[in-house]
């Protein structure tokens, strides 16, 4: 294996953003490897980090919106995403489907991220070349 | 494609070692060969008796005895760990098998993950 | 109960740094409140020399410690909220 | 002073619910509070203490609903709560009002938590006899 | 009624050293006395010439050059924690006064908090 | 570049516990990759004895530690991605 071949990634992130700096190395590690002709399995977040995957962040106009930043880079190159449920559920991140069977008063999962179990992880495990996870800091 | 999952932080104050179980349970279940390892004061999950109801909380001693049936391969513990926070063979759950955490113990897993 | 200057509430584990700081700090008139994760510090016996030291019950039995607490006064919550008015200042580490 | 006269609290907590075990040791802390007789001025959530407000927690059934208890108790024992906006705002927690400032696709802030400045944590360190913070662990 | 506000984790990786600043900043702006105190790895924030664009961050230094302006009344700093991380008064921050972190240090203050 | 065995990714500062169990837990052969508050071990000028150690670039710049690198090797996100790969297992500590 070189690293001029095209290898596969799969990108677990478990801190959060404003509270870690977990999305935005993943993003960067995420555009390198995009940039040199590698392929991105799929993102997945897990525990806090599922706060990434929030339609409703709303940082100062002069910070970046790491949700909003994430959401481009998923879509601009069609890269899978989801959140852990039961990470997400715990949490308050919901989609429509959680929240009809939930009956809570909205849904704030920003799109393209979507809802799925940990099945998805082992799956990119098993699948991917690398699995690398982006961990909270202290 | 062994996994090791490696617990450090200590149990209820945080979520991240619930997570990490239900990580090693999930490799399980899609048959992939899974062991995990608890070290600092991870090892505090270990302890027999834990009452976690008056916290609101359920103590997971009931998950980590069924982890053999689900198809964990091994609970390992740093030694030195469980010395600094007074646990043995007496006051550890069963099943768990103490070990020095040095480079050769992960080495012989192709991937090793912390839930956080 | 004597009089405690500082109240220092730990809930940080004896891994985190934040709980070598506190440890350092404290004074022999000060008290200690172990509560959450803190509370381990029982179990590694290094319990400070000076200073009196109290844990919080629902969190020594979580973490099975019942039987470990040796010099220090395990409290219910209408003790941590007496200990907090009592002591002349409270810090949250 | 003693502890047999009525004092009061202003309570701050920095730590998320299912990722630290703060927001249920300041319940217990608050009620225990109230049961001696003593008055909470307020309750102020900083930090990744914010998402304590979040309307969209669906936690599994056999586990404690941190968000629903803390609401009740406050609602019960009519007790001013504060989320942090500027916590608030990049952690993704919303109201109506900056909902429709922000333009956003949803609110999620449960009631009775309402948003607002730090200068409710400096008149709450002012006014109340004690300031406690609850903080994530590790 | 003096407030210290205390800050031990490191700049960038987490939000809570800058809702530290936040918090001295709004004791300030209500004419409370309050004073920042970095400990540990905390004393990272105030180093020279941090450019946190390349992270997509700001760099606090100049939040901190204001702090006097503002009315906080002085930025101390753990003179341990300072050897530790190589900063000494030519790699420092201006106005940082280097102190020794004892039990007399805190009871010159009312109230200490730190963020989280 | 030569062979890594094990590529550490450690983005703890050097105060926090996982950063020492990674340091003591790493060999010769391995690399060492310091990214986010990570790098701040650059300035304590302890960095391991044995085995590669790398400090990603921004997180440097951001800490302001471009004058005391030593014998780590700055590289940015491409060179991450190419060690990752580089490397025959990847600990993310």
């Amino acid at each position: 294996m070189t690293d001029s071949s095209t290898e596969s990634f799969t990108l677990v992130i478990t801190g959060a953003p404003y509270s870690s700096q977990a999305p935005q190395t993943a993003l960067g590690f995420a555009q390198a490897a995009v940039n040199a002709g590698h392929h991105i399995d799929r993102v997945f977040l897990y525990g806090d980090g599922v706060h990434l995957a929030s339609a409703l962040c709303a940082p100062p106009s002069d910070e970046t919106n790491w949700s909003e930043e994430w959401s481009r880079f998923l879509t601009d190159h069609s890269i899978p995403s989801v959140a852990c449920i039961a990470s997400a559920l715990r949490r308050g991140l919901i989609n429509e489907v959680e929240q009809k069977r939930y009956e809570l008063p909205a849904a704030n999962l920003r799109a393209p991220f979507e809802i799925a179990g940990l099945g998805e992880w082992v799956e990119g495990r098993i699948k991917s070349t690398r699995t690398l996870y982006f961990h909270a800091g202290d | 494609m062994s996994t090791l999952i490696m617990i450090d932080q200590p149990p209820y104050g945080a979520w991240s070692g619930r997570e990490a179980l239900d990580m090693a349970f999930s490799l399980a279940a899609f048959d992939q060969p899974a062991s995990l390892l608890f070290t600092g004061a991870g090892v505090n999950w270990l302890r027999q008796a834990q009452e976690a109801s008056g916290i609101g909380q359920k103590s997971v001693e009931k998950n980590l005895s069924a982890a053999p049936i689900f198809g964990i391969e091994a609970i390992l513990a740093d030694r030195a760990a469980c010395n600094t926070y007074s646990l043995d063979e007496s006051s550890l759950i069963e099943g768990v098998t103490l070990v020095d955490v040095k480079t050769a113990l992960l080495t012989g897993y192709h991937h090793t993950a912390f839930a956080g | 109960m004597t009089a405690i200057q500082t109240l220092h509430i730990l809930n940080k584990s004896p891994d985190h740094p934040r709980a070598a700081r506190c440890l350092e700090i404290m004074s022999a008139e000060d008290g200690l409140l172990l509560i959450g994760g803190g509370v381990l510090l029982l179990a590694t016996g290094n319990l400070p020399g000076a200073g009196k030291v109290f844990a919080l019950s629902p969190d020594v039995d979580a973490r099975g410690l019942r039987q470990l607490t040796g010099d220090a006064s395990v409290v219910d919550f209408p003790e941590m909220v007496a200990l907090s008015l009592q002591a002349q200042r409270v810090i949250s580490w």
